[in-house]
Order: C-alpha cells, then structure tokens, then sequence
C-alpha cells in the first residue's frame, strides 16, 4: 500500500510540470486555434512538414515551447536548490542563491559583455564566475571550523554582496550605449528572449544540477543532522556536502543565466513543499523540483496573458505565491513546521 | 587482534590537554565503561575514536587499521554512535530518524532499500518505539528522544557500538530494556560497547550477565584506574574519584544469583 | 477648458495629418539602422510599432501618428502625443522595460517596429523578433548628429523622408543661428551652466546629447567631462561638487526641481540661486533637451537666448515654439498651449487618465 | 494555605489527552516527586503548571491566585523551572546564562544590577562552577551544561523549583551535591520543590532527610497513586508502572541510620 | 576593575561615532580651510555670527554636518535593528528588513509618488506601510504558534517579497517620464542630499527606535533562550518582543527613507559587533550601534575622498566591508561563533 501511495505521488510530481508545459502552449496574446497547436505539434515531433501558417509555428514552436521548457526548469532549478541548501546548512532562511552563485553569475555576465562586447562568451563567465562566488563563500566558511553551516552561509552573503557590489561597478564603467543596455537587459533577464539554444547551453548544466540532487536527496536528510553525526552515520561530509553544492550551484547558475535574479521561487516553495509533503528529502525534493516548475510556469503564463506587454516575473511570482503561502499556512497550520 | 586499540592518545580544544597519554584495547563481545566526572573529557575521548576530533598524539586502530586513513562510510560500518546531545532540526518522522542509520551501506547517489526499511523498524521494535514510528521526532518527550538515537545506532548493525551516557532520560523500564537489548546482542552477535556512563551499577549489571566487562575511571586527564567492576568500583576509588562516600551494597536476585549496587550518599565537605 | 480646447484642435488637424500627408506608394527602401544592421523595409508601412518613446515622437511628428499601433506605456500619457495620435489610446503595449512579448507585437499586426537598443543587445530577443518576420529598426544615438541621423531613418523606414528631412533642416538651422552668433564669445565669457534632469542632482555626462547641443549654445556645461556618480545607469552630481563648480546659470528639466533648488539652504550659496539664475525649461512633447527628447533644436534656441538674451534678443521663442509645432509636427498648437509649453507645467496627462 | 495548587487539569497536544483529572497541593517545604515512564507526560504536566502551555480544564493555583491570571514575572518570582532540554543558540558566557535568571526582577528597560550579578555568582559557587563562569556555554560538557541551568533556576530565588530530571547528565558527585543543596535550600528557606525524575532513590533520600516528601505515580493519563514515598515506591508499585522486577534495599549509613534503595533487576517479558 | 573596562568601553563606543562626524566635517570635494570648519562649527553652536564665505558655511553646516548626522543614525539604525532581530529570531542570518519594513516603506513611498505626484506626503506613507508590513508579517507569524521564531521570520520574507514585488508594480505603471524618476531615485535613497529637515523628520523616530533598543537590550539576551524559556524567567514575551520588534521597525523605517534599501549593514555590522565583543546584548547592541555608525561614515568618506565621483554607497559597504570581515573572520576564528 505505501509503495503504492509513493508511486502515485511520484507520478503526480513527475507529470504535472509535463502538464503545465503543455497547456502553456495554448496560452498567449497571439491566438492561434487549438487544432493548429496539435498539428504543428505532431508535425514538429515527427520531422514531418506542417502546412500551417509560418506565424503560427513559430509562435507555437520557437517562442511557446522554448519558453515553457525554460520556464518550468528555471522554477525547478530554484526550488530544487533553495530546498538543498535549507536542509544542507539546517537553516530554513536559507535559499538558492544564498553561496553568491547568482550574484557571481550575474557579474560574469556583465565582465563577459564588457571584455568581448559580445554576447557570446557570457555563459561560460557566468557560470564560472558563479562557481567562483560559490568556492569564495566556501573558503570563507572553512574558515573556522566548528560551525561550518553558519560561516558558511555568512560568507556567501558578503561575497554575494561583493558581487553585487562588482555589478554595479560593471555597469559604472561600461559603455553607456552598447555594453551598459545589454548588461542590464540580461541582470533582468526574462524568459520571453528564451530560445532552443539556450536550452541546449543553459539546460545541460540545469538538468546535471537537478539529476545530481534527486540523486543525492536521501543524503541531505543525513547531513542535516549537523556535520558530527552525519560523520558518525557514515557520511563523507565534505565530499556529500561538495556534491551537493557543486549541483544546486550548476542549477541555479543556469537558471540565472535564463531568467535572472529571481529570489523568491528558492525561498518559499521549498517551504510550500515541506507544507505539502513534509520534511523528508526523498519527497521534498522531487516536490519542490515540480512545484517550482509549476508555479514558474503558472505564473509566467499570468504574466503573458494578463497584460500584452508582460509582467515582470518577479512581480507576479510573490504577489500570487505570497497570498497562496499564507493559505496554505492557515491550512496546514505550518505543518511543516 | 583487539577489534578497537587506542594508543597513547592525547587531546586538547586549546593550549589546554583535555586528556593525555590513553591507551587501551577491546575485544569482540567486550563492554567498556568509562565513568568519570563532569567534564572530564569522556565525550571528547569517544569523539576523538570516532575520529570527530582529530587526537594530537597517538593513534586508533580498527581491527588494526588507523582511523584516519579509514573512509567515513568504512568508519561507521565498524562503530555506531549514541551521542550525549542531539539538536533536532527538521522534524523528520522518527522511522526517517532511524533510517539514517543505513546511511552507511547505502550508495551516494541512492536512498535506502526496503531491506534498509525493515532493518530500521526491527530497530525501533527493539526499543518498543514502533507505535510512533510516524511521529515528528521533534514531537517526542525526553526519554522517547534517546530511545530513537539508540535505535538508529541499533540499525548501524555495527561490531562495536559507542554510548555516551545512553540511558540518560530513560525511565526504569527503558534503562532495563537497553541493558538487556545489549546483553543479548552481546551473546547473540558478540557485540563490543564502548561507553560512557554515570552509573558504574550499568558495569556490575553487564558483569553479572557474564559478559567482559572493563570499567576505566577517568580522572586528571587520563584513565586512572582500569579493570574489572568488582575490582574497580569500590567505596575507595569512588571517594577518590568524586569526593563522596558511597557504599556497595549486595542484593539477592531471583535465582540466588547477587547483584551488587554502589550507593552514593554524600559528598564531602 | 483646456482639454476642450486641445480636443477641438486635434478633430481638426488629424486628418491632414493621416491622409493629407501621405505620399503615393514607392518602393522597397533599405535603411542602416544604429546598429549598423541593412534593413529591408517594406514599400508600404501602413501599421507602425514604436517600442521606443523617442520613435514615437518621431513618427507622429511625422504625420504618422495615427499608424501607431503598438506603443510603450509611456507614450499613452502625452498631452500633445494624444492629439497627434487619436488612436493611441487603443494601441497595443507589447513592451516593458526592453523585452518584447512578440505575440502582443504579432496581434498588433505592425509592418515595421522601431525597438530600443537594449533590446537589440540581446541575442534572445533578436532572435524572436526575426521569428516573426517583421522587420525591426533599432533607434538609438548619442549626439545631434546621430540623432539626426534616426528621425531620417524613421522618415526613409516609413515614407517620410521629407519631412524627416525638414525637421533636420530646422535642426541645422537652430544650430547655425546660434552657432554663428555664440562661436566669437571667448571661452572665459561663456556662461557656465548646470543641467538637471528630472532630480536636482541628476545631469549631463560626456558623450551624451545634452553635452552636445548645451556645448552648441556656447555653454559651458560643468558636468561634462567630469566623474559622476553612477546609480541606476543615470549620472549624478555630488553637492559639493555643484558648489565647487560654481555654475552661473541652472537650467532643470522638471516642473518643481526650481523651486527646491532655490529654497534650499544647501543651494543658496551658489551665484546662480543668488542671481536668481535658476530656470525651468519649456516642457513640449518631451522635455526640451532632454536625452530623450526629440525638441532638442528648440531647447538649443530657448537655452541661448536665456544665456545671452542679449545676443538673441531677435528670437521669438513663440513663434519658433508655434512654426515648430505647426510647421515641423502639423499640429495646430494654441497660443495659450504654447504658454504651457514654455512654462514647462501640466504637459502629462495625470495617472490613470491616459488619453 | 497551600503554595500551590492544581484543580483537575486536563491537557492534551491534539485530540488525544496527554493527562487528565490531575489535582494536588502542596504547602512550603515540601518536595513533590513525579516518577512515570517516558512519555507519560511528566513535562507536560510541569509545562502547564508553569503556564507555559494552557490546560484544557481545570486550574493551577499559586498561593491561591489563578496562574493564568499572573503576569510573567509574578509567576517568575514564585516558581523557577529548570528545564529538560535546553537548546542552545549564541554562545553567552555561563555568567550571562546564569544572570538571566534575574529577569524576574529587572525592570523591562533595565539591565541586571550588580546585587544580581552577586546573586548569579552565588547560585554558580552553590553547583560549584564558579571556574567556568565566564567560558562560553556552548562549550560546556552535557553535565556542567545542566549545572548552569541549576544554578539560573536557584538565581531566580523563588519559594518553589520545578526540576524536570535535574540530575540527568550529572555525575555521582554533582547529583549528590545537587540533592544536598535542594535539602539545604529547604530546611534554610523553606523552599518547596515539583521534580520530574526517574530515580525513585531521590525521593528516599530527601525523605531520609526528614523532608516532608510526596511521590506521585503518572501513569494511564493520570496520577495513579500519590502518597510517602516508603508506601508508594515499592516493588509491586514498580512492577504496575513499568511491568519490571525491582528490588527495595536498605543499606545503612554512617550513623546507624539507614538508607533505602530501589534497584530494577529486569524487565518482565 | 570590570566597572572600569565597561566604562571604557562605552565611553569608546559613544565617542567614535562622534569623532567620525567630527572628522566628517573635514573631508569633502570643496575645499574649506581647516580653521574656517572649526570656526563655523564654534560660531553655529553659539549660535553667533560667521563672517566667512556664505560657501563655506553652507558646506560645512548645511551639507556635511546633516550628512554625516543622518549617516551615523542611518548606520547604527541599521546594524542595531539587525543585532536585535538577530537574538529575538535566535537566527544569525536576519537582518534589519527581514520583517518586510524596508520594502513596505519603499511600497509606502512609491504609492505616495504615484498618488500624489509630489513627495510631499513620502515620509508619512512610508511609515504607514513599513509598519503595516512588520504588522503582517506578525500575523502570519501567529497563525501557528510552537515555533513562531520560524514563522515570524517566514512570514516577514513573505511579506517582504510581496511588497517588493509591489514596489516593482508601482514602477511599472509609473509614468516613466516623472513619476518613475522620483520612484527610483527614492528608493536609491542618498545621504548627499540631506538636510537638516531630514534629521527633524526621518531623525526622530531613529533615535526613538535607538533608545527603545538600548534600553530593552538585556532582554533581547533573555529572549533569544527561545519562548518558553523566556516565559518561565518572567518575561512577557509578546510584551517585549512587540516592543523590540517596534523600535527596531521605527529605526529601520527611519534608515529607509534617508537612504533607501541598504542590506548589508543590518547583517554583518552585528557579526563583526559578535567578534569584537561578544554575544552578550548588553555590549553588543551598543556595539553595534556605534560600528555601524562609524563604518557608514567610513565608507561615506572614504566614497567622497577616493574621487570627485562619489562611487556608490553599496559598492563600496560591500566592497570595504567585505574583506573586512573576512580578515576579522580569520582574526578571531570566528570567535563570536
Ligand atoms: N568546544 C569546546 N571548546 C573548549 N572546551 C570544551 C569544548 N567542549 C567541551 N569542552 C570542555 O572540555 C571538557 C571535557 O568535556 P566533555 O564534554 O568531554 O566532558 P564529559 O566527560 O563528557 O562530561 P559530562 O559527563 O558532563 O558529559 C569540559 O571541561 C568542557 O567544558
Ligand atoms: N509538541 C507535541 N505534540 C504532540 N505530542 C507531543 C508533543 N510533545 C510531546 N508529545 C507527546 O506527549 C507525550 C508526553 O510527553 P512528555 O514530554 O510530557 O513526556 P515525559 O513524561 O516528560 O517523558 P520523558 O520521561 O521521556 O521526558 C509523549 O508521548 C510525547 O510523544
Ligand atoms: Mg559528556
Ligand atoms: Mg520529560
């Protein structure tokens, strides 16, 4: 009966951001009729030739699909990595970015733009200048070496703070008229610009990060139990610990590249998660890979459809999560918790 | 060759030693108890066995490999650990709990079979915790709480299991069923035990089930005195130890057999 | 009253200015946008997207205005931009901040769009816009020239050339009358001036529009070529700074920022606030001088005839403001519009009540 | 008048009762011993006393005034609580530790004065800590951790102490030194205690001290049996509550008096 | 002997941040010859009459005295709002907006702009909504009361992000031509447009908040024991958590609206505070209050000496304050942990 029941939640999580994708095919500004969707879908999927209207394919298939397929990795990225590092460091304040990864992503970018005024080396500065943030909060937490988890942590806010810092520097000295718009349009980021490629360039790194997690999601329930009993229950902590930081690093840093600095989706869902399925690891974080997939997909749809020139993310993303957390705290009466 | 060999060890948080120049061996279905006052150092001395803490000087052996070359998961297959303080944070359920004691024969990238699962809840039958296996463990009373770190070490399934103070809270019944979960372990499976007690009655009980038992008294930053209860626990050594009068008092049980108690009855001044 | 009257003015000037002003069909152009992209454009554009404010000025200020038909928030607001676009209203906003949401950009059916260059800075973008096979010019410049340079292009983009070519020439000529007459004033008898835009301490920096047409009027400008703070991709003075530079003449851009400047204490020691020097420029369909601002020539007129109101006492800046709108936009514009223009107050429709 | 009062208190976390029905006094210089098994309820029940949880039914009475009617610091200045499991957060010095137990009597925009800062050193030279006083508590040993939690409780200086397993953690020596200074404390100031505890012993021994000593059973929701700890803690007694054999064993001391002992031998299976 | 070293160290604590204003009143673009600063100092307080340049005395009186007064207060607001968050949370990694005030207050200023298109009104909305959102986050806090700590701070997240996200909002149907000018440049927030005015507005409720916390100081130690313990040592706790929560929302508000969203003082003042003096509350508060003070006019003056461009504020915390800690961190091996 319990095997039952896990299948089923599995199930559960492992369609409804399948779901989610698909219906986000048919939402938009631009109409396109329902049976045309399918068509051009089932063509597409099957190499064959669509006799569609160009608009509509590429509505349908270069601009929907990319965007939702983004979209929903994005999301799980997030909540995936903010719901690690909560358990990782026994801290539940504690969210995907917290390592300084997206801060040192974003002044990746920004160095990228400045040094070669192109765009095209931004992902690989990105990611390492995000890996680079993640090993300085790390060398700061080595520091001392009682309490890692807290040093740790205070160490990716201030080298987050430093990076936020050197962001600001960048766009100081840039040029005003061809660096400075393009540093500034990828620090907002936005799904809308998502393409294919970016799904083959931001998505490889997203879907090591995500694998790697739901891989090693029954060990973050050891490891937070603090650093002395995990060593004791078997655990190779450091190297655990490096694992899981190295995947929720490559996650978020790939979702920043794709859609920006989004602070929230880290944060809460992992709590909506635990709200919803508890504590254990094993569930919460396929949960929270899926709710997050979810509610970015959920939310990006609002945003296209409700006005024509699109609302910010990171707007709706709180103003319905934040309604929607204190519902389902009511409900469960912090459950989780 | 002793299944866990400490020799010549020492340890100390600062400039300070906390213990210095330890040394001693155990063997397969042996008990040690380490009995010592407050902050004497007998919960650093198990941490640094279970290499938590790195020694200063001196070395442990398990079944004659070093511990510091031994890899975490290699470590925690030989010696499982009850430990003094826990802090919860997360309330995981107590089945969860126990669960991670598998952590060690479970790959990196995997979570725990469903042999794993019936190993952990013939732990927590062990303890007689079962009817709460779906609790929050956070939700638990004092003496529940230790009951569950026993019988996660319980699910280590380890040769040598280390205690520190491992019937602290525990009522009468409990104190009685962990004693006996040991004792037949022992003979059954031919356990060792490391552990640190208050209760020097724990080492005349385990001797009186026939089973190995060595006491070292832990005072002045090494054992002082190491040997067997009868020997050791004595109204002489505990005044030296504590500065109190205590007397051994003998009772009949059941079957003619005696079991000998110490008695603490005043400090003095 | 006032909107009464801008209403009546408007019912009769928009159909000269839709139809009247429209020339025969040509030919397929191709026009080098600013960044150097060859663009196609088609012979005929009849539906216009302007996701950038300044291209929208443009195009309504050449007789387009009713073509619009996607447009940036911004562009609802405008008194004038209201008269000159009787449909704006209806517009579609497939745009914030940059990013484009091309399926609102398709429903608007445009045959052109004109996108601002931050759009065009990235790849994503790009790529979605030439989905959509649209064809997309980016507007941008930094400096007289170059923006001259863009309301041609728009005028080439959309048929218009002439008049493009128009306001190019009255632009010119705004230069070269003040040129001619500022360009003997040795450098030491040239007025040091100080530009605020929209904050008090927010100004000019170098290689900037305002640090070329304030450079044409034979200002000084004290900010130019200095370091300025850099928050938020604007520049701004520090107080210090302003009082060490000591700027004979304050010129700021928005209604109210005079009146903080001369009544603040921190303010008061600079000869400027002490000579009452302190003046509020003229607000049109923009802000005169703006960076953003496509009234650059009549900011160039009124900035020189209040630095030296002596050597341009000749210049009428009503009847400029009057022939420019009339001549240059064809939009009839009141005596008494003209006076709000140059007073600088009540030229943004209120929130919510967007035209 | 009694000191403190409880009048048919029920209380339970969810649906389900953890106690019911529960009612006692108890006057100045008497001690109120709650023996039960784990997770009968015993901190529970010392919770609602302190109003730290609310009842469900019933009321507690302190000198006669309802509990839930008391500000804070009123009840503060009445009853000190020591409690089961303390988590620890920022690293405060043992001193500062020890100090808080003067909140009571320090005004809400004040800090402690130095009469409390005399107190609070006492209260540490009476568990005999002063050494550590100003070592941060974090880095205390589990035994000296709960001798700081003592010493804040006697800080408080209140006629009454709620101990929740006071002696948990603590060494031969410390227990004794602990339960001597409760006698002493009682016979000086007519101090009144409630105290959780697992070790039937104490009772004897505060009984043995001539201290008017009562025993609670907690069992099944409710206090089963309450009376002098010789008629209460006896084997049968022990066999209901816990379902072990237990022996009672008088052994004597010192000067010809004699000190009973309660020693559990087995479970009964 | 200890009474003596207390005295000593408040009476540093005290005078460092007077000396730094002190000293502020030398530095600065303009230069005032150094006798002229002290003569206008001594002529201003006596209230008599200074024949020297009208420049001088508006630079010294007018623009660096009020200055350096709002940065100390804006400083030590927010480094003491943070420290008390910290011990009442038991969680080291709140910070001073952690219960949603910095974003309410924004949310209040952005919605007075839109309403009113002046800023006439900012101070009293800014207040209004900083409040309302501490408020909000109470009452999601108390919807489950075992862990409220958790929740509170849960809740103040929450709270904070939807009113950031309104903030956003409020941005995006601003006029961009007025309106969102005066939105932005609020929120940046800067301390070199201050003026007395500022000191009498924004001022008043700082030193209240000050004062409140100062004196409720040792209780923040008595509550970080966690509820129940508090509880039974005679604390009432909601009395006095309202109280600390209060004056920590009036000192942060007040901060906000002098100088916008600053984050990094509020969280690692108070942990640099932990490695100098300790946990204790009773010197760490002061502590605080004093350094973040002081490392505000630091970073200030050093921001006006370094060029005539005033680098950033938040780029030069982050980047004179970062390192900073870090070498503390090595100092003292995190000796505040
Ligand atoms: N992290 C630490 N840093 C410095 N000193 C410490 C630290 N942890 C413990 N100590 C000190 O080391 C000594 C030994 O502590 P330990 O915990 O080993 O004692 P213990 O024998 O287990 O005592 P108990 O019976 O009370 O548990 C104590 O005096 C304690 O205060
Ligand atoms: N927060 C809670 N929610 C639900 N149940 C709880 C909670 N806390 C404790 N319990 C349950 O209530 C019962 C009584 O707990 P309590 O801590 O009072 O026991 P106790 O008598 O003190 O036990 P011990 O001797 O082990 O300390 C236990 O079964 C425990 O699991
Ligand atoms: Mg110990
Ligand atoms: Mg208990």
């Amino acid at each position: 009966m319990y095997a039952v029941r896990k299948k089923t939640i599995y199930a559960i999580l492992l369609l409804s951001p399948l779901v989610f994708i698909f219906l986000s095919l048919f939402i938009g500004r631009y109409h396109v009729p329902l049976p045309a969707i399918v068509e051009i879908l089932w063509c597409k999927l099957t190499l064959g030739y669509c006799n569609l209207p160009d608009t509509y394919v590429s509505v349908v298939w270069d601009i929907r699909l990319p965007r939702a397929i983004l979209g929903a990795l994005v999301g799980g990225c997030l909540a995936i990595s903010g719901a690690s590092f909560q358990g990782l460091f026994r801290n539940p304040l504690v969210s995907s970015g917290i390592l300084g990864v997206s801060s040192g992503a974003g002044f990746g970018a920004a160095l990228a733009i400045l040094i070669f005024s192109t765009t095209s080396y931004i992902y690989v500065f990105a990611f390492f200048f995000g890996g680079l943030a993640v090993l300085m909060s790390y060398m700061i937490g080595r520091v001392y070496n009682t309490t890692p988890a807290i040093m740790l942590v205070l160490g990716g806010v201030i080298v987050s703070s430093v990076f936020s810092a050197l962001i600001s520097f960048a766009k100081y000295v840039a040029d005003p008229y061809d660096q400075l718009p393009a540093i500034v349009f990828w620090l907002m980021g936005s799904l809308a610009s998502a393409r294919f490629q970016d799904i083959a360039v931001a998505g490889i790194p997203m879907a090591v990060g995500i694998a790697g997690l739901l891989a090693i999601r029954w060990r973050i329930n050891v490891l937070s139990m603090g650093d002395k009993e995990a060593r004791s229950l078997g655990i190779n902590t450091a190297l655990s610990k490096g694992i899981v930081i190295s995947c929720a690093t490559l996650a978020t840093a790939g979702a920043v590249c794709v859609s920006g600095i989004i602070g929230w989706v880290g944060l809460v869902i992992p709590h909506i998660g635990r709200m919803l399925v508890g504590n254990d690891n094993r569930v919460l974080i396929p949960a929270s890979l899926s709710l997050g997939a979810c509610f970015m997909l959920l939310v990006d749809n609002l945003g296209r459809v409700i006005t024509g020139s699109e609302i910010p993310l990171g707007i709706l993303t709180a103003i319905v999560g934040g309604p929607f957390f204190v519902y389902l705290l009511k409900k469960t009466k912090g459950g989780g918790w | 060759m002793s299944l866990i060999e400490l020799k010549d060890a020492s340890f100390g948080y600062n400039q300070q030693d906390i213990f210095k120049g330890i040394s001693f061996k155990i063997g397969k279905g042996e008990i040690f108890c380490i009995i010592g006052p407050n902050g004497c150092g007998k919960t650093t001395l198990l941490d640094t066995i279970l290499g938590i803490l790195k020694l200063r000087q001196g070395d442990v052996l398990i079944n004659g490999s070093n511990i510091q070359k031994m890899r975490p998961h290699e470590i925690a297959r030989q010696i499982a650990y009850i430990p003094q303080a826990h802090s919860k944070t997360f309330p995981y359920t107590v089945l969860d709990v126990v669960l991670m004691g598998r952590a060690a024969y479970t790959g990196i990238f995997s979570s725990p079979a469903d042999e794993d699962v019936v190993i952990a809840e013939e732990a927590l039958a062990l303890v007689g915790l079962t009817r709460l296996k779906s609790r929050p463990y956070t939700q638990l009373s004092g003496g529940e709480g230790q009951l569950v770190m026993i019988a996660r070490a319980l699910a280590q399934k380890t040769p040598l299991l280390i205690m520190d103070e491992p019937t602290a809270h525990l009522d009468f019944k409990h104190e009685l069923t962990v004693l006996e979960t040991i004792v037949q372990l022992i003979n059954d499976t031919n356990l060792s035990i490391i552990m640190a007690t208050h209760f020097p009655n724990h080492a005349f009980y385990f001797e009186n089930n026939n089973i190995k038992t060595s006491v070292a008294l832990m005072d002045q930053k090494t054992f002082s005195q190491v040997g067997r209860p009868a020997d050791i626990i004595s109204e002489e050594n505990l005044m030296m130890l504590y500065n109190i009068n205590a007397k051994v008092v003998s009772c009949h049980i059941g079957s003619g057999a005696e079991l000998k108690q110490i008695i603490p009855i005043s400090t003095i001044s | 009253l006032l909107a009464l009257l801008l209403v009546a003015g408007c019912a009769q000037n928009n159909p000269a200015g839709n139809e009247a002003g429209r020339p025969e069909k040509q030919g397929a152009v191709t026009v080098t946008d600013f960044i150097g992209r060859q663009v196609a454009v088609p012979d005929n554009v009849e539906r216009i997207g302007c996701l950038y404010a300044f291209s929208g000025h443009v195009v309504a200020m050449l007789g387009r205005g009713g073509d619009i038909v996607a447009v940036v928030e911004g562009l609802k607001r405008d008194v004038i931009m209201g008269e000159l676009c009787p449909g704006i209203g209806e517009a579609l906003v497939p745009a914030s901040s940059g990013a484009v949401n091309v399926e609102e950009l398709l429903n608007a059916r445009p045959d052109l769009v004109f996108i601002r260059s931050e759009t065009a800075a990235n790849e994503g973008e790009k790529a979605k816009l030439e989905k959509t096979g649209i064809p997309y010019l980016v507007v941008d410049y930094r400096n007289m020239k170059e923006q001259m340079y863009i309301v041609e292009m728009i005028g080439q983009a959309v048929g218009e050339k002439e008049r493009a070519l128009k306001y190019n020439e009255y632009y010119q000529r705004c230069i070269d009358r003040v040129q001619e007459r500022v360009q003997n004033i040795p450098l030491d008898e040239r007025v040091r001036i100080y530009h605020s835009i929209n904050e008090a301490t927010r100004t000019d920096a170098r290689d900037t529009l305002p640090a070329d047409w304030t450079q044409v009027v034979g200002a000084i400008n004290v900010s130019v070529n200095e370091e300025l703070k850099f928050l938020e991709d604007k520049y701004f003075a520090g107080l210090e700074q302003i009082l060490l530079w000591d700027p004979e003449v304050i010129i700021v851009n928005e209604a109210g920022v005079a009146d903080y400047i001369m009544t603040n204490t921190q303010w008061s020691s600079l000869s400027a606030v002490k000579n009452n020097k302190v003046y509020q420029m003229p607000i049109g369909i923009s802000r005169w001088g703006h960076p953003g601002s496509l009234e650059t020539p009549l900011a160039i007129l009124w900035t020189a005839k209040t630095l030296y109101p002596d050597l341009f006492s000749d210049i009428d800046l009503v009847a400029e403001t009057k022939y420019f709108y009339r001549e240059i936009f064809n939009y009839p514009i009141s005596d008494q519009l003209v006076a709000q223009v140059l007073s600088g107050k009540g030229m943004r429709a209120p929130k919510g009540k967007a035209n």
